[in-house]
């Protein structure tokens, strides 16, 4: 039996993949891409995928979203 | 039948996230966000892996104390997780070639955005 | 020596592995050791090659797991051929290089060379490897090495590798999804051990949508037509000694691997058969709008370019016909077009470091300020065009025998169209190199191109000829071996 | 052409749509124990790993032996990468004679407070990555999970403290770190070659171990060369992406 939470938690991240490809301010939508590697860790974890969730929370979460936050540093914020 | 649903329910939300990133790379103009949308592209094919590994009633694949022996039936698949443990890590180091590419372009034609840069190569 | 088929990745990884020490005494190490990674890749895969051709197909089991539960190495004629080819131009592409980094600092020189030993080792990896999910590891290593070297070349060829890594990204992820769907269905990653399993579910769509993604997948890293759009920037901007390798064989080595998996583990013929169909066709345009968008073109690289789109359609439309005629017509192709193409890229790249020009009038008069360079362009050009003797010619000749045989009139329409076209654009810059009164001023320095550059265009434009001459030995003996049985 | 491009530019977006909401139906049901993944290779992996490989964690076991050429081969992509940032970005403007107060400082997140608790933790953080990589085998972790904790650890330092302590883990040693990382994979795989053992069957090791035990051994010391480059390479990248400028 897969619990529906399962699905929840895919939806979560469909909607946080929607919003990092819209929001205007790019540091937010590298903030919300951060969210989206964070909820994949959560869905992988309920999937029984231990060191896969483990190593994107560690890769993906964080080490992917410092280097967006560096890039963007040293290019621009803002587009339209 | 209800599982079946949801089963399908959930390929079809993994191949969203699939065509959420490949519409984010053709459409949206900014190298950034294209590279966000390529990410997101990555993370839906690591999901439909670790979807694929799943079984019910199992436990995650690290044998439990005590377990003299084995049964397939009761742990969870351990092939997808370690091959989407390495499409992990190739995303990430895609991604920082990508970025350092992002700022030499950036310092050379102060934009990113993608028909600026065409008008800006011409 | 039963260790050669690794030996074939790990001489090029450790060398990439040692460059970086070898740098910090100087650019001059760091060049020694790359032709070391690349020459010993060349005597492992002729050694390999060897032993496959006395006719035990060999399988190396790394760490000691049989298949399907570890990783196979697979040594048969074909992967042995392919290996082959692809450390002889590594070789002769590391030589080149040498006047081209003189100019650079050692850590830089390192650099670049570490990554032109790894770029080899991915492309090695992905000729000898038997497993799905390895061909996707050596897919990415050969991809990113190739990113940053051919994004060296200057501000626009950073902008078009971008676009590259973009699309190469999606590429991998299409071929990665697909071989998820093969997984889901049979449960292995192993070629062999999917190629028995999969008549089992032949029937049922879900392959056929697997079938459909690596192929558009690896089409895409191919370059054939309609998903081509990387291709013509990425490789007008390059820097030389990288293209001269990367237009070789890069794009070569995807169209191998799709014919593996599609010939090796899918058994073409017993599968589905629309994709392969859909293939043909694209490869028809390919073929037809490669040639056309190359006569268009003033700028010679680029010219290039563009042909190499349409010659990957003579390789994809030999693999869409897939009788053995027009495998044969294919992979003596793939051969041909990476020598011809090498030399012919190696020749313009020569003549921009020389002279600093890449315009087709540019080439005028250049047949007498480097003869024996336009010698080697002409040769390598007459067998794009496929005139006899030259290597081009037999390939097309299968190619054509194969589409008449089979009854696809309109294959055989577009060859005879391509090479007709070919021959205007080819003509157009020899036109210019021999007939036309010089117009570089003076004052450059325009005597031949120092050794280290001309030694590998000469071997390879000689190499056109053998092939041509020998080409009945070189069927027999290299290429009808490695056919599916 | 170009506009024409553009508009076609749609055609594979709806192809692949189309395909993959067609094949999910066919695919096997989410979670069945029948499935052919989960009945074919993958039973060899769960109920022999303990005993073949030495390692209760099924994932580490599959990664560091079973596959361990794929691992070999992912390592190599971070390492790849890593020398690519260098060839995009590898100059870096030389801070010999000290940078100033202010230089030293790129990002203004540098505050007592968040000095003094960085300082607090990254020990902490540091010895909690390796107790990842080593403890990698029985429970979930590894050396990517523990090279790029531990990396995260030594950018947090950069972020907090600026540029001045970046700078003495220069981008040339990195890149020689990470090498060494992967020689140590290769180099364990390269001594059972010499053992007349195939390449990284841990079983040819001259350890003074024996069956499962003496293959966690060599996977460990795997894992351990991985670890070294992951945090080596994450690094690296992470100075070339906030430092480093075009030669």
């Amino acid at each position: 039996m897969i619990a529906p939470i399962v699905t929840l938690f895919l939806m979560m991240m469909v909607l946080c993949a929607i919003a990092a490809l819209q929001v205007s301010d790019l540091l937010g939508a590298v903030v919300i891409f951060g969210a989206f590697s964070f909820f994949s860790a959560i869905f992988f974890t309920l999937l029984g995928a231990l060191d896969v969730a483990f190593t994107e929370a560690a890769i993906g979460a964080a080490i992917t979203t410092v280097f967006f936050v560096s890039a963007i540093y040293r290019t621009h914020r803002k587009v339209t | 039948m209800e599982a079946e649903t949801l089963s399908v329910v959930n390929y079809w939300l993994a191949a969203s996230l699939f065509l959420i990133g490949l519409y984010g790379i053709l459409a949206r103009p900014h190298l950034v966000r294209k590279l966000m949308a390529m990410n997101i592209l990555q993370v839906a094919v690591i999901v439909f892996f670790i979807i694929l590994g799943y079984k019910s009633d199992a436990t995650p694949p690290i044998v439990r104390q005590g377990d003299e022996t084995p049964i397939a039936r009761n742990y969870i698949n351990p092939l997808p997780h370690t091959l989407m443990l390495t499409a992990i890590v190739v995303s990430v180091s895609t991604t920082g070639v990508a970025l350092a590419l992002l700022i030499r372009i950036h310092r050379r034609f102060g934009t990113l955005d993608e028909s600026e840069l065409i008008e800006k190569l011409k | 020596m039963e260790h050669t088929p690794i030996l074939i990745v790990l001489v090029p990884l450790t060398s990439a592995l040692l460059i970086p020490f070898l740098a910090m005494g100087g650019g001059r190490f760091a060049r020694a050791g790359l032709l070391f990674a690349t020459a010993g890749s060349l005597l492992s895969s002729i050694l390999a090659l060897r032993a496959s051709l006395e006719g035990e197909v060999l399988s190396y089991h790394v760490g000691g797991w049989p298949p399907p539960w570890g990783i196979e190495i697979v040594i048969d004629p074909l992967s042995g051929v392919m290996a082959t080819l692809v450390s002889f131009l590594a070789v002769l592409a590391a030589f080149y290089s040498g006047p081209y980094l003189s100019g650079w600092t050692a850590r830089r020189t390192g650099t670049f060379c570490s990554l032109f030993a790894l770029l080899v080792t991915g492309l090695q990896g992905i000729v000898v490897t038997g497993d799905l999910f390895n061909l996707y590891v050596f897919l990415e290593i050969s991809s990113i090495s190739a990113y940053a070297l051919l994004s060296s070349g200057g501000s626009k060829s950073v902008v078009a590798v971008f676009r590259y890594l973009l699309i190469g990204t999606v590429a991998a992820s299409f071929y990665l999804i697909g071989v998820g769907y093969l997984y889901a269905m049979t449960g292995t990653l192993n070629m062999a051990d999917m190629a028995a399993r999969l008549p089992e579910t032949s029937d049922s769509p879900v392959i056929v949508v697997a079938v459909s993604f690596i192929v558009i997948g690896l089409a895409i890293k191919a370059a054939l037509f309609p998903l081509h759009g990387w291709l013509p920037d990425t490789y007008t901007y390059a820097p030389g000694p990288v293209i001269g390798f990367v237009a070789a064989v890069m794009t070569k080595v995807s169209a191998y691997a799709l014919y593996r998996i599609l010939f090796y583990v899918f058994v073409a013929g017993t599968g589905p058969r629309e994709p392969l169909l859909l293939l043909g066709w694209a490869s028809v345009i390919a073929v037809v709008a490669g040639s056309l968008m190359a006569l268009a073109q003033k700028d010679v690289q680029r010219m290039l370019a563009y042909s190499s789109i349409g010659q990957m359609g003579y390789i994809m439309l030999g693999i869409a016909i897939g009788t053995p005629l027009a495998l044969t017509g294919a992979l003596l192709h793939v051969v041909n077009h990476a020598v011809m193409k090498g030399c012919l890229f190696m020749v313009v790249n020569g003549v921009q470091w020389r002279l600093g020009v890449f315009r087709v009038r540019d080439f005028a008069g250049m047949g007498r300020r480097l003869p024996l360079t336009m010698a080697a362009f002409t040769v390598a050009a007459l067998s794009m065009i496929g005139l006899p003797p030259t290597a081009g010619f037999f390939s097309k000749y299968y190619l054509a025998l194969a589409a008449l045989e089979s009854g696809y009139i309109p294959f055989l329409a577009a060859l005879i169209l391509s090479s007709l076209l070919g021959a205007v654009y080819f003509f157009r810059v020899l036109e210019k190199v021999y007939l036309s009164p010089e117009n570089v001023e003076k004052t450059r320095d325009t005597s031949e191109l120092p050794l280290p550059m001309l030694a590998p265009i000469l071997t390879l434009a000689v190499l056109v000829l053998l092939l041509g001459v020998f080409n009945q030995t070189v069927v027999t003996e290299l290429i009808q071996p490695g056919l599916p049985s | 052409m170009q506009q024409l491009l553009q508009r076609i530019a749609w055609l594979p977006f709806v192809a692949a749509a189309a395909i993959l909401f067609y094949a999910a139906r066919d695919l096997p049901t989410m979670a069945d124990p029948n499935a052919p993944a989960s009945t074919h290779v993958s039973p060899r992996y769960i109920e022999s790993a303990l005993e073949e490989t030495g390692a209760s964690n099924m994932v580490t076991a599959v990664l560091a032996d079973y596959r361990a050429y794929d691992t070999l081969g992912e390592t190599v992509v971070i390492l790849t990468a890593g020398l690519a940032c260098l060839l995009v970005l590898g100059a870096f403007t030389p801070a010999r004679s000290g940078p100033t107060e202010k230089e030293a400082m790129p990002y203004e997140f540098g505050s007592d407070i968040v000095d003094a608790t960085s300082r607090l933790l990254i020990p902490f953080i540091i010895l909690f990555a390796l107790y990842v990589v080593v403890h990698g085998h029985t429970s979930p972790g590894g050396g990517f999970q523990g090279g790029a904790i531990c990396a995260a650890a030594i950018i947090l330092v950069r972020l907090v403290r600026g540029r001045a302590p970046g700078l003495k883990l220069l981008p040339t040693y990195t890149v020689a770190i990470g090498s060494i990382g992967v020689l140590v994979y290769t180099g364990t795989g390269l001594v059972s070659l010499f053992f007349e053992k195939n390449f990284l069957d841990y079983s040819g090791l001259p350890l003074p171990f024996h069956g499962g035990h003496l293959r966690e051994m060599g996977s460990l010391s795997v894992e351990t060369g991985v670890f070294i480059t992951v945090t080596a390479v994450m690094v690296l990248i992470f100075d070339v992406l906030t430092m480093g400028s075009e030669e």
